[in-house]
Order: C-alpha cells, then structure tokens, then sequence
C-alpha cells in the first residue's frame, strides 16, 4: 500500500510538472502567433511603400524616356 | 481514495493530452503561416532588386539630361 | 497483482508520452520563432533600402517637378 502511494505522489508530481510546461508552452505559441501578425503587417507596409514608389517612378520614367533620344542627338 | 486520486490523474492527463494536441494543431497552423510570409519576403526582395535597378536607371539618365544642359534650359524658361 | 502492475506501467508510459508531446512541441515551437527572427531581419532590410530609394528619387522629383510642364509646352 506504502509503495502504491508513493507511486501515485510521483505521478502527481508528473502531472503537475507536465501542466506547468503546458502552461509555458502556451505563452510560447501566443507569443510566436503576435510576432507572426506583427511581420505580416510589416510586409504589408513594406509592399505598399514599394507600390507607392513605382507610382512615382513612372512618370519619371516616361519623362525621361522623351527627354532621352534628344539628348543622345545632341552629343 | 488512492482510487479517487488516481482517476483525477487519468482526468487530469487526459485534459493534458489534448490541450497538446491542440497547440500542436495550433504550431502547425504557424508553420503554413511563416510558409506564407516567406513567400511574401520573397516577393518583396524581388521587386525591391527591381526597384533599386529603375531608379538606379532614371538617376544615371536624369546625370545624363543634366550635363547636356537639359534641365538648365529648363530653368531658364522659368 | 500482475493486472495492477500492468496498469501502472501503462498509466507510466502515458505520462511520460505527455512529456515527451511537450518536450517535442517546444522544439516546433522553437524553431518557428528562430524564423520568425531570421525572416525579421530580412524585412528590417528591405524596409531600410526601400527608404534608401525614396530618399534617392526625391531630389529627382523635385526637378522634374519643375521642369515637367515646360517639357510637356515643348511637345
């Protein structure tokens, strides 16, 4: 009977170390979830920026395409 | 009661087995979402190459119209 | 007796499947977030050429800003 509650103490202690892990485990994961989120607005941002920038690029582009023929005349 | 507290541990265990195998669900789940933002890095750093390249060009073109006198002309017009 | 002793090996094993499940998880868990912080890294850079291309294209903009409508007068 002794060794049979001795037994059983142990597993308790198990079980109770095994949901403190479960618990830290837990944290873990929603902390990985919150930077998870936070990257992909990151790149959203990035991606929008990077739009905004070929916006502005294309008409520089175009005006310079007109100016550049002439200018290789010139030389 | 050894009884009792041997059936609260299997409960317990039970409730702890599948506590794990949701946030294994849930690690997996994170894994096809880093796959995804992966994939969205990728494209990012392939149109920033792109980016640097057109800018780089219209810089190098712009020098060019500035030596020739180009855009003096067009300041003076002003 | 033997019955018994069987049944405690097996209420053994579950208990230590259930840490094994844990040890396992954060591991994954691990792993993701050793990602997570390469893949941070890696966008801290884009974001910061992507400024550097802004700031590269603003002076452009501006004098083409100026010239633009002479240019198009021209035309």
């Amino acid at each position: 009977f002794l060794n049979q509650a001795t037994q059983v103490n142990a597993w308790d202690q198990l079980l109770i170390k095994n949901g403190e892990k479960i618990v830290s485990l837990n944290e873990s994961v929603a902390a990985v979830r919150l930077d998870q989120q936070r990257l992909d607005h990151e790149l959203d941002f990035v991606a929008a920026q990077q739009a905004e920038l070929e916006d502005a690029l294309k008409p520089l582009e175009a005006s310079l395409a007109n100016c550049g023929p002439v200018d290789t005349e010139r030389e | 009661s050894l009884q009792t507290r041997i059936t609260a541990q299997e409960t317990q265990n039970k409730a702890h087995c599948g506590r794990l195998d949701t946030l294994a669900q849930d690690i997996e789940n994170l894994n096809k979402k880093q796959a995804d933002t992966v994939a969205a890095l990728t494209e990012a750093k392939r149109k920033q190459l792109e980016l640097a390249h057109r800018v780089l060009r219209v810089l190098v073109k712009q020098e060019i119209t500035r030596k020739t006198g180009f855009t003096i002309s067009c300041e003076e017009e002003q």
